[in-house]
């Protein structure tokens, strides 16, 4: 551990490599956060199956890359297949459980996790899988730092992925709609905002959004069936240190808890990598809601 | 008569809302005194700058003559000085019986007593106080079950088990059948002169807390506009001012 | 009174009938061991989740501490097997509830879903954590002492050191409930803000329940690391994803809040499980996971409340006397 | 009033079917008087699937081959065999659950091992105590064979010589061996632990240096944090550890990040197929295995190692990786064992596993004192122009070593 400290001293542009490749990780955990805030916002509910919702839209990009299309072609269809999905999942399970206990949710979707897990362990075999985009890498510093080119179009589309929710929220008629559902359900739809609607469309909208973080991650990264847990409590973390309204501190978070990991990671060791994100996760829980509890209030 | 609350200049706010601004006033002991105001007054906030539920921004609280407006409202309750909620609070999944059982006294002694065996008199005590309130019959019921006024009363009652020297009332007859008014109003004298509690009653129904009360204080946007008897309180023209802008 | 003795003959029966079936179905001797350890796995959880309100979904951790600090106290202790053993669960339960009262001065203060997942990533951190330590053989794991006796003896000690232990949590657990302090507890769980408005020490209060909790727990975890024989760090010791949320389910299904709730639950989810893992082959966790979501959607009260809302007269609810 | 009689008699017929279903669940499956039955809990589900899933094919294999040739004769008796199988779900806990259940309630008297030593590691000790014999062709660590096991059988080469040939080759290469600088990254579970344990001791034979000795996770998915130190030290040495997982990372970010090494030696090259999925980026990898279809072993039942392959390429449709070839080997083992012994009886069996001294298209088999197959070397490939070459040891050797792994 101390070896690993010493050698950022004797090298310093690695802790440049190490923060970059981190930062590019990071674009991806924002875009999966914004879907959580989104459906926590919106549904008011914890969506434990986002993170597998990541890693089928991995294996969707890499099916239709085996199917021959064009790799990059993954993106959009995953994102479409899984808005299917999400649709279908709220109007099977989710609708259920919305005005339930939040822990109804967390089980149920729980529950769901597993189901996905399994049927893609079943489908599409458990081993690690990576899809090959084609694209080079790019070396900075003369060849010190080398960032692999489809991370940074990951980093890039995924804050422009974000970029584009944000303008949809705010300007198109299904946005509005949804920001005024979050705000006060029983208000829209006496309005005339089919509630049932909204939240199915936010639900759905949410899957799309996973989906696209994991064609980006199968291509930039790898996936397996078991990879989702981590990213939903990454989601979860990041949401909750940069609360749900708020898109800015939403991108700051997720790229701040990239570069956190891989320079964490490489200091105490990959081994201990999940660990620090949970229990990271845990202290800053516990210290938001110390301060709360000066005031005399607790985390809600 | 010695003042057992005094309330110095308490100000409370929320954001850039200021719900208390420099509140001052006094409960003397024995009496049952009244709060009255407008909607928004911040007679709720007071109450709850009072017993500690949140942490006030400047001025003091004084109770039986010490500061408690840095303790927690456990620390508070356990000295004596408890309230109830508009909002009703009690503890719906429990029978009702059980809910005055762990409302009993010795709670506040610390974790080893609720391994006693509550005794006889604590027991006879929760279900006379059930009587008093006339929720006796519904002694097994869930809680939660209960009509908003029996939940009403049923706090009531769980506030008494819980032998406070003091008890803030946060709107008691809202909710209340109207023809059981005056039954109550019978009820919170009986506690103060039988049982020795002294009370601090936020009342909206007028006729109500100018029966009850011996002496009463008026908030408007935050502030003390008016105390003193009722006869005093109802003749000031500020306060007829307050209530008339205000509706 | 009638009542009476027919309750007695009831304990009696029953108490015959765990001493006996070991005899009765030889082949199944584990499989009720195990059955055991899912009872206290869930009463434990009951006392956090359904009788104080508290969703843990990292009890598993305490499991873990007793199962290491057992193993490595049988390791390094020098005593003979069954000494060892002894020490070693209780230094176990001791220190999972020395844990969960250090941890909760943080964590307690977390309520509703903040404290669900928090105490998720606790546990899961544990797991990663002791994948990570050498002194506890990291990822490799770690092999407990050979039981010294024969085979069949091994099984029974197992049995009934097991049968024990859920006896002795349930009967704890039963006199615990029927003090104030269950009252207490209860009081929590329906509103914990009116609870401290109160004057009740809701702090104390809920220290005390998870360390008791864990000091059960801790307990199986020593036991059952002898009768796996092997301690993974995340597969056997912090097994979040099977016995950890086993436990919520086991909980769930039989009847939160409920004294019998979790041990009927425990009892008919293990024989389920086993069904799936018998007829459906591969598929068994598919399965699983529907039951998962089927029995909090459509059954979030559980077998004892559901049947409690039909029969109130029968399964001891006083809701009805209205 | 209908609606509720409907639903009562739903609830009626489901509380049957469950009753009927635990009944089932808990009769031992009905005993074939003409077969011996082989118990195995391997993963179906779970991180070990894809290496589980070989496994059983290697079982179904050699059971199938035996079988059509009339089965195995027992004191003049032919039997078929019939292999039991459970979902292990790549947990320990649940494989020690199943080896019990399959040795208690389905009445099973000879296991075949599941796959990795973990599982490996946590079924032992129930075969051992049950006294019944298992013959495991996937859990290779050496600390399988220090607890004085004598039910286990292990057809495979332990752990440490995974990776030894590796630095021997490097040894040879480089001009001062002392100079050599190592760097290792290695799963934290007992297999891969293991395997660094072997290297080593045989680095330290060498007076190589080692720079880097991290340990990869089991959920792997990025070894970016690992590789910017390798970029950073420069080893003359790569050593990867991590199962199927780790193979496939190491070669693709490798390649990302444009590191280049001259030597880079993987465990599981074959099972993370590597050239199918990386192409010319496998290039030049060594990769350490218990078995290639180039082999020159062979038996009776099976023909050649390339017979084999063939066999098993035309059943299963892809070429077999070594883990499947291994698990066949295994089923072979115990058929043998059971001709010889001339008798059902669990510990004659297990008597005459000991005395296993047989040749196998998977190579030659012969246990030690500890059970495992000390008669059978490992082998390393390099990935030469597409394909797997042998290049170590010199004797089944196809190809030279290319050093550095780049050139051609």
């Amino acid at each position: 551990m101390i070896d690993n400290f010493l050698l950022l001293f004797d090298y310093p542009v690695l802790s440049a490599d190490l923060a970059l490749n981190g930062l590019l990780i990071g674009a991806v955990f924002v875009l999966a956060a914004f879907g959580m805030a989104l459906v926590w916002g919106v549904l008011n509910i914890i969506n434990i199956v986002q993170g597998e919702f990541v890693m089928l839209g991995g294996f969707v990009a890499l099916m239709a890359a085996e199917a021959g299309l064009p790799v990059l072609l993954g993106i959009p269809i995953a994102a479409l297949a899984l808005f299917i999905l999400g649709w279908g999942l709220y109007r099977l399970v989710i609708f259920r459980v919305i005005d339930r206990d939040l822990f109804v949710s967390v089980l149920a979707t729980f529950g769901l996790s597993i189901v996905l897990q399994q049927l893609s362990n079943e489908l599409f075999g458990a081993d690690v899988r990576t899809l090959e985009a084609g694209l080079g890498t790019l070396l900075l510093f003369d060849g010190a730092v080398a960032l692999a080119q489809i991370k940074v179009l990951a980093f890039f589309l995924a804050l422009g992925l974000g970029l584009l929710l944000w303008l949809f929220l705010k300007y198109s008629r299904l946005g509005q709609a949804i920001r005024a559902t979050a705000q006060n359900p029983r208000a829209a739809s006496i309005l005339g905002i089919d509630t049932d609607r909204v939240y199915a469309a936010t639900y759905a909208l949410n899957a799309a959004l996973c989906g696209a973080a994991g064609a980006l991650v199968v291509m930039a990264w790898a996936i397996h069936p078991y990879i989702g847990l981590p990213y939903t409590v990454r989601s979860f973390l990041i949401v909750i240190v940069a609360g749900i309204g708020n898109i800015g501190a939403v991108v700051a978070a997720g790229l701040g808890l990239g570069a956190f990991e891989n320079v964490a990671g490489f200091i105490f060791g990959t081994e201990y990598q999940i660990a620090l994100v949970f229990l990271l996760m845990v202290l800053v829980l516990v210290w938001r809601n110390l301060r709360l509890q000066r005031k005399r209030m607790y985390l809600k | 008569m010695s003042l057992l609350l005094d309330v110095k200049g308490v100000t409370k706010r929320f954001g850039g809302v200021v719900a208390n601004d420099a509140v001052s006033l006094s409960v003397r002991e024995g009496e049952i005194a009244g709060l009255i105001g407008p909607n928004g007054s911040g007679k709720t906030t007071l109450f709850s700058s009072i017993v500690g539920a949140h942490p006030i921004d400047a001025g003091a609280v004084l109770y039986e003559g010490r500061d408690i407006s840095a303790l927690r409202i456990a620390e508070i309750a356990r000295r004596g000085l408890t309230r109830t909620y508009q909002q009703t609070r009690i503890y719906g999944q429990m029978p009702v019986i059980d809910n005055m059982r762990i409302s009993a006294p010795d709670v506040k002694e610390g974790i080893l007593p609720l391994f006693r065996r509550a005794g006889r008199a604590s027991e006879a005590r929760a279900r006379d106080l059930l009587s008093f309130v006339g929720l006796y019959e519904k002694r097994d019921l869930l809680a939660g079950s209960l009509s908003f006024g029996q939940q009403k009363l049923l706090e009531f009652a769980m506030a008494l088990m819980s032998e406070p020297k003091l008890l803030l009332l946060d709107e008691p007859t809202a909710g209340i059948n109207p023809t059981l008014i005056n039954g109550l109003i019978d009820r919170l004298k009986r506690a103060n002169k039988e049982l020795g509690v002294t009370l601090f009653v936020i009342e909206h129904n007028m006729r109500v807390i100018m029966n009850l009360a011996d002496r009463i204080t008026c908030l408007a946007h935050g502030q003390v506009l008016a105390s003193g008897t009722p006869d005093e309180v109802r003749e000031d023209p500020r306060v007829l001012d307050a209530y008339l802008g205000a509706q | 009174m009638k009542g009476r003795a027919a309750r007695y003959a009831a304990v009696a029966g029953a108490g015959l009938l765990v001493l006996a079936a070991p005899f009765l179905a030889p082949a199944f001797v584990t499989q009720f061991t195990f059955l055991w350890l899912m009872i206290v796995f869930a009463l434990t959880w009951d006392l956090m989740g359904g009788q104080l309100g508290y969703n843990s979904f990292g009890n598993i951790l305490f499991f873990g501490i007793g199962a290491y600090a057992c193993a490595v106290f049988q390791r390094d202790s020098g005593l003979g097997y069954y000494e060892a053993l002894a020490i070693g669960a209780a230094l176990g339960g001791v220190l999972a509830a020395a844990a969960a009262a250090f941890l909760g001065l943080g964590i307690l203060g977390l309520r509703g879903h903040y404290f669900a997942i928090g105490t998720l990533g606790l546990g899961i951190a544990a797991g990663e954590i002791a994948g990570g330590w050498d002194y506890v053989g990291a990822g490799s794991g770690m092999t407990v002492p050979l039981f010294p006796g024969a085979l069949a003896a091994r099984s029974l000690f197992f049995y009934f050191t097991l049968a024990a232990l859920a006896l002795a949590t349930f009967l704890t657990l039963r006199w615990l409930y029927g003090t104030r302090f269950g009252l207490a507890l209860n009081a929590v769980r329906d509103d914990e803000d009116k609870a401290e408005a109160m004057g009740l020490y809701t702090a104390r209060l809920k220290t005390a329940a998870w360390s008791l909790s864990a000091f059960f727990l801790g307990i199986s975890g020593a036991l059952a690391g002898n009768l796996i024989g092997f301690i993974d760090p995340r597969d056997v010791a912090f097994a979040g994803a099977t016995y950890g949320v086993w436990m919520v389910l086991m909980a769930i299904l039989g009847g939160k809040g409920t004294l019998w709730g979790p041990v009927i639950g425990a009892a008919v989810f293990h024989i389920t499980q086993e069904i799936f893992w018998t007829y459906l082959l591969g598929w068994q966790r598919v399965a699983l996971g529907l039951l998962i979501v089927a029995i909090v959607v459509f059954f979030p009260q559980g077998i004892l409340g559901t049947l409690r809302e039909k029969f109130p007269g029968r399964f001891g609810s006083k809701a009805e006397v209205q | 009033m209908g609606m509720a009689r409907r639903k009562w008699t739903g609830k009626a017929g489901r509380a049957a079917l469950t009753a009927a279903l635990i009944w089932a669940a808990f009769q031992p499956g009905a005993a074939l008087a003409e077969s011996i039955r082989l118990g195995s809990a391997i993963s179906l589900t779970g991180k070990y699937s894809t290496n589980g899933d070989f496994t059983q094919k290697g079982y179904d294999l050699a059971a199938k081959a035996i079988n059509e040739r009339g089965g195995v004769e027992v004191a003049g008796k032919k039997y078929t065999l019939e292999i039991v199988y459970y979902d292990d779900e790549s947990t320990p806990a649940r494989g020690a659950q199943l080896a019990e259940r399959l040795i208690a309630q389905d009445g099973v008297q000879y296991i075949l091992g599941p796959y990795s030593s973990g599982l490996t590691k946590a079924m032992a000790p129930v075969t051992e105590k049950y006294g019944v014999p298992m013959v495991e062709a996937n859990g290779a660590s050496v600390s399988l064979f220090t607890e004085g096991y004598r039910y286990l059988f292990a057809v495979l080469s332990t752990t440490e010589q995974y990776l030894q040939p590796v630095v021997d080759l490097a040894a040879k290469v480089a001009d001062d061996p002392s100079r050599v600088r190592v760097a290792g990254a290695f799963e934290n579970d007992p297999f891969s632990q293991d395997v660094q344990n072997g290297v080593l001791a045989d680095i330290k034979r060498h007076s190589m240096k080692m720079v880097i000795e991290d340990k990869l996770p089991p959920e792997l998915n990025d070894m970016s944090a690992t590789l910017a130190k390798v970029r950073a030290l420069r080893p003359d040495v790569l050593l990867v550890s991590g199962h199927a997982r780790g193979a496939a990372l190491a070669v693709r970010q490798l390649s990302d990040m444009r590191i280049e090494l001259p030597m880079v030696g993987l465990t599981h090259c074959d099972s993370a197929q590597i050239i199918e999925k990386f192409g010319e980026k496998a290039e030049g990898f060594l990769c350490a295995a218990q078995w290639a279809p180039a082999l020159k072993y062979s038996d009776p039942l099976f023909g050649s190692a390339a017979d084999f392959a063939r066999l098993y390429e035309e059943t299963y449709g892809a070429p077999p990786p070594y883990q499947a070839a291994e698990s066949a080997a295994a089923v072979m083992v115990f058929a043998d064992a059971f001709e010889r012994a001339g008798t059902l009886d669990p510990k004659a069996v297990r008597d005459a596993l000991a005395e296993t001294d047989m040749m196998t298209f998977y190579g030659p088999i012969r246990f030690d004192e500890s059970g495992k197959n000390v008669a059978k070397p490992m082998v390393l490939y390099q990935v030469q122009d597409g394909e797997y070459k042998v290049v170590y040891p010199p004797e089944p050797a196809e190809a030279e070593l290319r050093y550095p792994m780049h050139a051609r």
